[in-house]
Parts: structure tokens; C-alpha cells; sequence
């Protein structure tokens, strides 16, 4: 057991992986002697060697059929996507060849890979450094998206994407990389070393994918959330003084309905947190999901707080923010309802 | 505006639309055995000479010269005769099937077979293929079952794809043969991941892809030369220039201004250019990359010049935006008329053999029709079962999957 | 007046755009001397000229591209993506730049581009000729999303689309290009002719962006369709021998949403019907949104009628194709509740 | 396995890392002047050579030398060289700014500023410019005011961008200078649809991008040489090669097997490789390509050769990956110091005169930074009022985000 951090954890999970299986390697943009932008790959090539961690050229689209190749001949690639914002240059290799494969071929060929990349906001990034587009693969079937909100589950998740025969676009909440932020962003920052999940075994061991975490119960509504927003789920059912069960979904494809109907069918009120835009986000399929499952328990309207409809503004991040403030204000329409 | 002579925008236009001549003056062929072989292992900024020639061996009386005649032996000619007459039978055939409505679609790949077979030829069966849809000649060559490649058009119950692809669209690992997508241009940088792998593992089997002159204007095609660069990947990139692609001619992919293969020299790569109706230059020059490949000294392009012969596609109709005569005019002629008449002229073949030979090609054809048939056809009820649509989209079935085949009550 | 289908009601529009401002222009993959393969563009290149009309490489980032610099010149480029299937590669210039110009520029510069492509599936196209990527647009901030029903309603949301400043994604459902086919495959397939809405003028006449049609009222259930699906939900109707009223949305993105609103409130049913895969698809957004305004008018869970979650497949279209035949079974569903 | 030497993967590997000897040994610098200045509108198949050499006009006496010599009058160099001075002044007042948590984010152009200004100097004012973010040298060069670039690095009240965009993503489009996106390379395929609508409209202005070495690897750079060669697009295409991409050395774009002039070739477009650190180089190049654009002769790929003196961003450690001393060895000098002693060495200029202005431009930059900060920093409440953040998403607020803006109650 260490006492880490997400980016550790992340670090570890890969170190764990480069050493148990040969076939595994790692390549993006600035991964390799300098170890990624934010540190996620930090002396994995000065301990595994320039061939199973290098950099390459910033040419995501290259990077992403470059796994495919790699996945067909036998390889379990992890590639890093330096900021989930510039995905878009690999999103046919990843929509109309990674997600593909399996089936067009009749399970010939797949792409066992791993894309592992930094998301969302509340780092002044601007719009180009803060986007959350987990919904757009939830519609893309052939992948599985996966988020984790801890430094342990990070570890889990990261090495159950690894080993998954499936592509696996695996999103970093970059916000929590070094704290699990709870949105309110006028307090000090708290290190991960304070929260139980920093507690990370220093080997081998899975968090399965598709299943979902129930990190809080309780018996008033239901909150769903993932990465960041667990943790600002969790500060602001401290706020509201309201006795939420929140649920960490960890994985959003596949999904873990069972945990959600279950709890949604117990409180009967349902709110969804998420960063990304609003309309047509991941959380307009778990209203829509929700309310197919357990129309006769709803006594409320399923809330969604997200961002808004805009890119991500950098002077006005704790605007565009869904935060503490905004989750309580629905939680109590929710209640009120 | 100040005092100055206005801009204007250019727009390519071929030599010839329907009605007109067809002109291919502008194309310069030179004398087979007139381009220099350099060594496997040069340096690519010593050869970059051949990006701009034309590799070529069978000379206007049929004759195999010059320094890039791989002397290959007669029985392997007669093999490679056969497998592109059975290719071109096989087409027709099929062709006419999707005429009868045994199926939805079909793309031939009629005077460029020599492009796929030749390749094919030269490369070790376990080298790996990233096809586009037009080199179902390799397949042929590697001895995949017509049956199954017919099945497969005709979705029915026995296509190893289980009726999900369009027909051509083959998959077979079995013969290091890469799953076809409908995608332009995206198995490119796929083949130099798959090289690269090769590499990183140590193994010496190499990876060849090809890709339409059309498809070199996709973003793939760059990643492909730039990452096979960096890492000197042992990859050999073919881009097949048949002219066209659909109604567009080659110019509209930039071959007005240049040629294809000198694509490789802003990427440190050599770049060859190969008469692509001449079964042994790409015999010879994928031979050539290949070896370079082996020994470590990366990828090559080359530049495959050829003629698409008919239409696009079942859904195409050339009339409409060439000559229809063009190919006629064609200054490279038909690979299997210029194969055939060099094995007459080496006195290793006749004209009865070959009628021979083009009988028992299309009653191979014929008979392998008859018996996938006999398994169904497209619309037919003999397919694969319904239940299949819902496998393999992961490898395990997710619970949301489950219930969409329950709803679907299957 | 003239009786057109939906491919000549697309190429009159281009024609007549063509003809009032010379800043429009119309290039793609073959659209030039050919016309087009599905013939949209036909005879424009003869009649405005090469330079008003052209091919272009086959490059959809390039396409894109090469459109917003124009646009932001002061052009207003029409773009044809030859299948919605092969839009991916321009996807990264689509969410990246056309729908960000304005925002991260303050309004300085804007894309005035209508991006026209066909998409759909029930012609036998396999898995990459009959993709419906229409959700995806819809989640990108900055994109207009719109899909026509008649040939009517084409010519006349795609002359708003071309004099629209905000890039316009306009989706064409190929299957209706000749016919308004209403699911049953196995009936004679009927020609526009008979259709009222193929009477169309030959001049200039817009369809408002951000406008529903309500195509059928009644009173029963609400059913929410779009583009081909329309034609497979009045078909239903009539199988099904309910009272439904079919909305045809007509723009997605912006949604008339008082319209869907007004509707569900008075019968209290809602049925979502979508060509796309089921997960994230447009369905999960309206769904939301109909829960959320009219929660307490709700008698039944709202249905999503879709395609499934998998790669089209070519020897099983009719087994794919969310047909009359599921249609009805859920408007059952619906009014079992 | 066959009884065949096993492959290997080639990863590049940059001369020097941290602790070694900055090693520049490889970079051969051609004589000041040696290069031939070939007309304008020569095709471009007869000035290959052009990607492979260097042009450079500033010798080591710091004459100006060579047929690519511009002859600019000493008032011109002095402007050019007190607009460098500026730049690089406000740079450093920036990069401190953020230092001192006035700002999230900055990026300096240090060494690197006659790649944009010298363009900027040879282009006509209503040239449209679609630049990357290190480019700042051409808005200082065209007067935009320092205040209201500073404004939007403090995304303060009077940001003209409203707060919207991270520190350095200008846009000016009355200073012909396109948004800058944070997405590289997606400007680079834009500028040619922009000088292909100038063509289009019988226009003479024409455009000029610029990118990075490492951007070249995008899928846009392509696109855009592919249709910049295919429409003969009035375009000045520069790539920077600033020798880095944050960590990672020119070799991961292709860098190490060729020149990135040399791209240029494969699409029948002339490639210029020229002394990015030689004002007069810069400038003798950009107007070259811009009279054989203006003469629709159509685009030219410019290679500026330079050094990133700084870190890549105000996020960057450069010493973690290479020699921190290595812009000292960098054998093509700083800009600045090559202008200033070209001035002297032609008596138009003096070590005086130098400090002099050195002392103007940094008072200019403190004055014009105390009046940005008089309307806010970051962080700051002197911000752009909140409601904006919904504008200029679309023409017209749609419904959703009236809503939206309701709901967080502005
Ligand atoms: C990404 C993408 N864009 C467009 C298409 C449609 N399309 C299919 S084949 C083709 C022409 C390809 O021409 P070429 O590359 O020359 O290959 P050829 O058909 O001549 O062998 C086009 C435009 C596609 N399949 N994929
Ligand atoms: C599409 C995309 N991928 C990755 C990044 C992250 N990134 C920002 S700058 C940079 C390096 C660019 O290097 P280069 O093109 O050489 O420009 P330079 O910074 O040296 O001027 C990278 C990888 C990005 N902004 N956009
Ligand atoms: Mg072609
Ligand atoms: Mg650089």
C-alpha cells in the first residue's frame, strides 16, 4: 500500500502493466522522456526502456490507427491523447475503425487499446483545455467510455481498460489529478493524501468495468455523477443537509443500470451531474434511461446540472462550472418537487 | 484593390470528357529497362530519380529487360497468368450477379490486377495486407476459397462475416489479409502500426497496404508516410493511380501537379514509381521494398500507374464523365494480354493454352458460383441468424445489447 | 410550382442560391462535372460554371476546412459530404473550428457554411453508407442540425440553412431521396409524386430553422420523429389505428420545443422515434427534455424507438430498421401504460 | 520465424538531453549569399534544390550579401528591428505577469521573432494571416495596440474577446489577423480556403499561415498542400521549425529523415528553406512567395529555420529535456543582435541609439501594462459582464441558452 495521487495511481497502473506483459506499451505526444504533460508517464521510459514508452507525432489521428495496428498484430497499446480537446483529428480511426473491427470482421481482428486522456475544466484552461466529450462515445458502439473519481479506482479502471480486448476510451478528470475537488473553488485545495482513496495497493488488481460505486447511500434522491463531479456531488449533499445516496458511475459504457434503478426505484428523485454541455451530454441518456427504468417511483422531474450550452469560457470558469451551488438548487426543486 | 493584375482560381480539368477522344498525350512512357535499380539499401536522397520515372520490364515486344527483370521462373508467370485471369472471371461473374440482383453491390478490380497479384506474389504469405476494396487479387493468389469470397458477397449463410459487411468487403487473418473498410484511406497508418509492431517484437514479417489515388488526399495517407518515417517502419505503401476515383479525375488528388510516389521525398522515404500493368515491374519493385523493409531500412512508396478499366462500382456508370473508350487507349495495355504475350514470346505458352486456361478459369468460377449460391443469396432466406447482429460488437455481449435482441425477440 | 422529389428539391435550392448570390458556391467529392453520386448537384456545374461548382480531393478535413476560410472571407460555401459515414474526418474542423469561430473571436469572424450530407440507412449501404450521426451535432455548441422530410420542406430549410451565419449540419435521409418511404419494405415503393408535399416552387421560398411541423394531429399519443422516420411514424399511426400526433422536428438543433411541449401536454404520451443507434442517441435528448417540461402530464414512460446499439448490417436492414412493425408495438406500449 | 536478422523499431533520439553538451554539429550552415534567387515564377520542378539549402543574406560581418539580399532602407530595418525589441519586451512583461498570478497562461516567440515580423514587413497590410499562438510579432508589427493585446491576456474588462479565449489567442480581423485556435494546424488548410474564396472573387489579397515542425504531423497540413497544389491557392504556407514541440525534438515530426521544405515537393509546390533568425532572409523569402502568389502562380511552403530560445509555454520546464545553455550554441544567433549589428556594420545604427530604444520599448510596455491592469486582471473584478459568456455562441440566442443564462440568473 502507497498513499498516491490520480496521477500516480495512473503511472503505477501503466508501471504495473509494462512489467507484467511485454506486449503493452505506451506512446503520445510528450510521453516519453519527459514523462507528459501532467506527469502520467514520469520515468516509465527510463525504467522500461525508449521502445515501450515514446513519444510521437502530434498527429492524433496517426497515434490512434497506429494502436489499431499494433492491436491487430497482437500488442496492447496505451495511448495517451494529451488533452481530450484534441481527440477530434482520431475520431474516425476511433469511431470507424477501433470501435469497428470486432464486428466487421466477425471477430478476425479487434483493437485491445487503451486511450487514455486528460478531461474537463476548473484549471483555466480555456475552451480548448477543458472539454468533457465523454457522451460522444457512449453513442459509438465498439467502445467502452470509463471515468474514475479516486486514485484507487484510477489504478482499478486503468488496469482493467488495459486488459479489455475492447477499445477503451478512458477519460481523466485532470481537475482531481492532485485533489478531490469538490467545486468550491474559494476554499484551499485538499491533497488526495487526506481521502481513504489515496490508499493504493502498489501491484496488481482490477476495478471491473461496468460497474458502478454507490459512494454515498442514502434516502432522499439520487445523485449520478462521474470523475469530478462525484466529489462535488458529495460536498453538496453535505451543503443541502439532504440525505443523498450518490453514485459514482465509473463506467458510462457499459453502464451499471442495476445500481442506478435500484437506488433511483428507493428514492424516487433523481439528480444528474455533469461538466459537459448540456444538450445531448451523457446525462440526457441517463434521464432518459432513468425514467424508461423507474416511471413509476419518479415523484420528481429528473434534474440535470451541467454546463452550459457554450465552450468553456476562461475568465468565467466557476460560472460555467456546475457547481456546489447549483447542484443544491436543483437537489431542492428535486426535494421540493 | 490596389493597381494590380487579379487573382483567378484554377480548377483541374481532364483531357478528355464523354464524346471526345480520349488523350493520354500528355503521359511520357519511357523505354522498359531504361530506370536504374539502385541498390535496396541506397539512401533515399540518392534515388529520388525514381519518383519521377516509370519502372518497367516488359518491353513492346514482350520481352522482359533491363536491370528490375526479377527473372522470374516460367511455371511462376503461368501461376501468375492464372490467378489474374481467375480474378478478372471471378469479377465478371460476380459483376453479373449483382446485375441479376443476387446481391446489393460489387467493384472490380479489371485491369489492375496486376497491381494486387504481382504484389502478392512477390510478398511472403504472412506478410501482412491492408487492402483497400480493390485487391481482391490478393486473396486469389493466397488460394482463399472463391466459395467464401462469394458467400461473403452474397451475405448468406455460410459469409465468414455474417452478412454484416457490403460484398468485397473481406476479412481474413487466416491469410494475413486485413479486415476491408468502407473508409477510405484509414488502413494506411494501420499497416505502419502493424509494422511497427513487428518491429518492436523482433519478428520479420512485414506489413504492405494499398490505397486509391483518389484516397491520398485523406489526412491517413499523411499519417502513414509520417509515422512509417519516424520510426522506419517495414511497411510498403502502394498507392494504386487507376486515373480515377469515381468521377473525379487523378488531378483533383494533385497528380496534375506531380507524381504520387514523390509524395515519399518530403518524408525522407523512396518513392517508386512502377508501370502497374506490368506483372513483373511490381513483381520487381515490391520485391525491392520488401528487401528493404527486411534489412531494416524502413517503408517505401510506390506508386502502382495503372487504369481503372470499368466503372467505380455497381452504382457507377463512366459514361457519364470519360470517354467511354478511354481504356482502349490506354498506353500501358492489359497486364494479362502483356503477361500472356510474354510467356508466347518466351515460347512458355499458346494461345491454345490460353483459351484453355481461360476455360477452366471461368468453369472454376462457374462451378464455385454454383455451390455458394446453393447457400443462399442476398434477400434469400438462407443467412446467417438475426441472433448475430448482436455479437461481436464487444467481445462479451453488455446487458443493453441483451435486451435490445430479447426486444427484438431473437 | 413543379413536382420534384427530394433529390431535385435539393438541387433547385442550390440552383437558385446559386443564382441570387454570387458569394454561394458548391463544391465536394464529385459533385462537380458528374453531379454528385446520389445527383443533387446535377447540371449546377454546367449552368454557373466550373468555378461556382467543383470536385474536390477526397479529403472531408479539407472539404471543411477550406469551406470556414472561405467563410470567413465572406462566402457562403455549400459543402457536400458524399456520406455522413465519412464526415468523421472533418469532425475535428467542425467542433473545433466552424462552431467555435464566432464565440472565440467575439463575433469577428464566423463559418456561413451548410454542410450537406446524406445519411441513413434502408438502401443496402452495410455499416459505412447508413450511419445517422445527427446526435453528435447536436451535442457540439455553435452547429445548427437539421433534417428534412418532403422535398417541400428540403428546398426550404436548405435556402435557411445557406443564408444562415452559423454553420448548418444538414443531414438528408437518402431513403426518401425518391419516395417517402414508410418502412414497409415489402410493399411498392411509392414515388414523391403522389405526395402533396412534392409540389414545390421553382423560386425562392424559405422553411424557418428552429420550426416544427406537427404533420398529423391527435389526441391519443405524441410521436416525435424526424427526417425518414416521420413517414414511418404517420405509417404507423395508421397500423396501429391511434389517434397519434406525429412531429416532425425538422431542426434538431435548434429544437422547437414548444411545439414537442404543447403536444405531450395534451396527450400525455410520448414516443421517440430514431433511425441511430439507441445510446446517446437524439432520443436520450428529447426524452429528457420531455420529462423534465412535462413531467406531470406524463401517463406512461416515454419509448425511444431506434436503431440498435450496433453497426448497420447489411443482410439485416429490416431486422435493423426501427420499422412500423416496433413502431406500433411500442405506441401499444405506451397507451397499455 | 525464417532464418532472417530480426527487425527492430527506430525511435529518434535528439543530439543532447539535460547534463550533455548542447551539440548543433549536424546543422550544416551554407555562406550567407550562397544560395541562387530563382524568378518568382519558375516552375517548381526546376528549384527543388531550394528545400534543401538554407537562404540566408545576413553574413558573419552582418552585411547584407546574395541575390536574395532585399535592399531595404535603413528606415525600414530600424522599424523592423524596434518592433522585434518590442515584441520581445513584451513578451518578458508577460511571461512576469503571470509569474506574478496576474494570468493563467503565457507564451513567448523569444528568438523567434523575424519568422512573423519580417513576414509581416513583406506582406501587405490586408494580407490575411492565419497565424498559430507564436506569432504576436505580426499584430505588434501591424500597430495593434499593446494595451489591447494585454487586456485579452488579463481577460479583463476591456478583453475585445470578452474573457472567452486563453492568454495569447488574439483575433483582429481589422488587422487581416484570423482567431487564433488552441487546436494546431487547423488554420493552416483555412488560409487556403481563404486565398482560394480571394481567387475566387478575382481579389489580390492574398493569405499566409503559420504552424510549427511539430504541427506538420497533423492530418491538416496536408490537406492544406493538397489543396493549396490542387487550386493553385494564393497562399504562403510557413512552418516555424523552432526545433521543439514542448518536449519533444524535431525528429518526431520527420525532422530527422528530411527537410520540412522538402514536403513541398510531393505536391508540386516550391519549398523554401531559409535563416529564421536573418531578418532579411525572412523578408526576402515571404515576398518572393508572395509575388508568385499574386501572379497566380500559387502557394510556396517556407521552412523557417530557428530556435525556441524559452520554454514552450509559462507550463513548461525546457531544462527537464534539453540543454538549458543550448540557445547560447545555437549557430544561427538571435534575431535581434543580427539586425542591430547589420544596422551598425551599414552606420544607421549604434550601441547608443540600441540602448536608447531598448529603454523606449520596455517604458512602453510598462505604460502600456499599467493601463490593461487599470482594467483588470484575471481573477480580478474587472471582468467582461457574465451574460456574455452566452453570446456569439450563434448569431441568435437560441431558447437553450436564454434559459441557461436565466437560470444562473444574469
Ligand atoms: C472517407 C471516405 N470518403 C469518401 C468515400 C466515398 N468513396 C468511395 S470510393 C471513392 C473513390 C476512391 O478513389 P481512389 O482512391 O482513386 O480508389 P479507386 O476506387 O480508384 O480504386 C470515394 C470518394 C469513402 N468511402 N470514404
Ligand atoms: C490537435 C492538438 N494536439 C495537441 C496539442 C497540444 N500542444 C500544444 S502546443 C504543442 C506543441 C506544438 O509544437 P510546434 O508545432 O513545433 O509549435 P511550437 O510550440 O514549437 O511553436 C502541443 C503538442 C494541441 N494544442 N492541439
Ligand atoms: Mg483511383
Ligand atoms: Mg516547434
Amino acid at each position: 500500500m502507497a498513499t498516491m495521487n490520480m496521477i500516480q495511481a495512473i503511472n503505477s497502473a501503466m508501471d504495473v502493466m509494462l512489467t507484467r506483459d511485454p506486449n503493452v506499451l505506451v506512446f503520445g505526444e510528450d510521453v516519453g522522456y519527459f514523462g507528459g504533460v501532467f506527469r502520467a508517464t514520469e520515468g516509465l521510459q527510463k525504467k522500461h526502456g525508449v521502445k515501450r514508452c515514446f513519444d510521437t507525432p502530434i498527429g492524433e489521428g496517426g497515434i490512434v490507427a497506429v494502436a489499431i495496428g499494433m492491436g491487430a498484430y497482437g500488442l496492447r497499446p496505451i495511448v495517451e491523447i494529451q488533452f481530450a480537446d484534441y481527440i477530434y483529428p482520431a475520431f474516425d480511426q476511433l469511431v470507424s475503425e477501433a470501435a469497428r473491427l470486432r464486428y466487421r470482421s466477425a471477430g478476425d481482428f479487434f483493437a485491445p487499446m487503451t486511450v487514455r486522456t486528460p478531461y474537463g475544466g476548473g484549471i483555466f484552461g480555456g475552451q480548448t483545455h477543458s472539454q468533457s466529450p465523454e457522451a460522444i462515445f457512449t453513442h459509438v458502439a465498439g467502445l467502452k467510455t470509463v471515468i474514475p473519481s479516486t486514485p484507487y479506482d484510477a489504478k482499478g479502471l486503468l488496469i482493467s481498460a488495459i486488459e479489455d480486448n475492447d477499445p477503451v476510451i478512458f477519460l481523466e478528470p485532470k481537475r482531481i489529478y492532485n485533489g478531490p475537488f469538490d467545486g468550491h473553488h474559494d476554499r484551499p485545495v485538499q491533497p488526495w493524501s487526506k481521502h481513504p482513496a489515496s490508499e493504493v495497493p502498489d501491484g496488481y488488481y482490477k476495478v471491473p468495468l461496468g460497474k458502478a460505486a454507490v459512494v454515498r447511500e442514502g434516502n432522499d434522491l439520487t445523485i449520478l455523477a462521474y470523475g469530478t463531479m462525484v466529489h462535488v456531488a458529495l460536498a453538496s449533499t453535505e451543503d443541502a443537509g439532504l440525505d443523498a445516496e450518490v453514485i459514482d458511475l465509473r463506467s458510462l459504457l457499459p453502464l451499471d443500470i442495476d445500481t442506478v434503478t435500484k437506488s433511483v426505484e428507493k428514492t424516487g428523485r433523481c439528480v444528474i451531474v455533469h461538466e459537459a454541455t448540456r444538450t445531448s451530454g451523457f446525462g440526457a441518456e441517463l434521464a432518459a434511461l432513468v425514467q424508461e427504468n423507474c416511471f413509476y417511483h419518479l415523484e420528481a422531474p429528473i434534474e440535470r446540472v451541467t454546463g452550459w450550452d457554450t465552450p468553456y469560457p476562461h475568465a468565467f470558469e466557476w460560472d460555467y462550472f456546475p457547481g456546489p451551488k447549483r447542484v443544491v438548487e436543483a437537489m431542492r426543486r428535486v426535494m421540493e418537487a | 484593390m490596389k493597381n494590380r493584375k487579379p487573382l483567378s482560381l484554377h480548377i483541374p480539368e481532364p483531357e478528355a470528357r464523354p464524346g471526345e477522344q480520349p488523350d493520354f498525350s500528355a503521359i511520357k512512357v519511357p523505354e522498359a529497362g531504361s530506370v536504374r535499380r539502385p541498390d535496396p539499401d541506397a539512401p533515399d536522397h540518392e534515388i529520388r530519380d525514381l519518383a519521377y520515372s516509370l519502372i518497367r520490364v516488359l518491353d513492346d515486344k514482350a520481352a522482359a529487360v533491363g536491370p528490375w527483370n526479377p527473372r522470374l521462373d516460367p511455371e511462376t508467370l503461368r501461376r501468375g497468368l492464372r490467378v489474374m485471369m481467375l480474378t478478372r472471371a471471378y469479377d465478371d461473374r460476380m459483376y453479373r450477379a449483382q446485375r441479376q440482383g443476387k446481391t446489393s453491390f460489387y467493384m472490380k478490380c479489371t485491369g489492375e490486377e496486376a497491381c494486387s497479384i504481382a504484389a502478392a506474389f512477390a510478398l511472403d504469405r504472412d506478410d501482412m495486407c491492408f487492402p483497400s476494396y480493390r485487391q481482391q487479387g490478393i486473396l486469389i493468389a493466397r488460394g482463399y476459397p472463391l466459395v467464401t469470397m462469394m458467400c461473403q458477397v452474397y451475405s448468406n449463410e455460410l459469409d465468414p462475416l455474417k452478412g454484416r459487411q457490403l460484398p468485397i468487403m473481406y476479412s481474413s487473418k487466416k491469410n494475413s489479409f486485413f479486415t476491408i473498410s468502407g473508409n477510405l484511406g484509414t488502413q494506411f497508418p494501420q499497416a505502419v502500426g502493424w509494422a511497427m509492431a513487428s518491429a518492436y517484437k523482433g519478428d520479420d514479417r512485414i506489413a504492405a497496404s494499398w490505397i486509391g489515388d483518389g484516397t491520398t488526399a485523406e489526412g491517413d495517407f499523411h499519417q502513414a508516410l509520417n509515422f512509417a518515417s519516424v520510426y522506419r517502419a517495414p511497411v510498403i505503401l502502394n498507392v494504386v493511380n487507376n486515373q480515377w476515383a469515381i468521377s473525379s479525375f487523378s488531378g483533383f488528388a494533385g497528380g496534375e501537379e506531380t507524381t504520387f510516389a514523390s509524395r515519399a521525398i518530403g518524408y525522407g522515404l523512396p518513392g517508386l514509381r512502377v508501370d502497374g500493368n506490368d506483372f513483373l515491374a511490381v513483381y520487381a519493385a515490391t520485391d525491392w521494398a520488401a528487401t528493404r523493409a527486411r534489412n531494416n531500412n524502413g517503408a517505401t512508396l510506390i506508386e502502382l500507374y495503372t487504369y481503372r478499366a470499368e466503372g467505380h462500382s455497381t452504382s457507377d456508370d463512366p459514361t457519364r464523365y470519360r470517354p467511354s473508350d478511354e481504356w482502349k487507349a490506354w498506353p500501358l495495355g492489359d497486364p494479362i494480354e502483356r503477361l500472356k504475350d510474354h510467356l508466347i514470346a518466351l515460347g512458355e505458352w499458346s494461345e491454345e493454352r490460353h483459351e484453355q486456361t481461360q476455360k477452366e478459369v471461368v468453369e472454376e468460377v462457374r462451378a464455385a458460383n454454383k455451390e455458394a449460391e446453393s447457400h443462399g443469396v442476398l434477400g434469400g432466406d438462407k443467412k446467417p441468424s438475426v441472433k448475430t447482429m448482436f455479437e461481436d460488437v464487444y467481445e462479451e455481449m453488455p446487458w443493453h445489447l441483451r435486451r435490445q435482441r430479447q426486444q427484438l425477440g431473437v
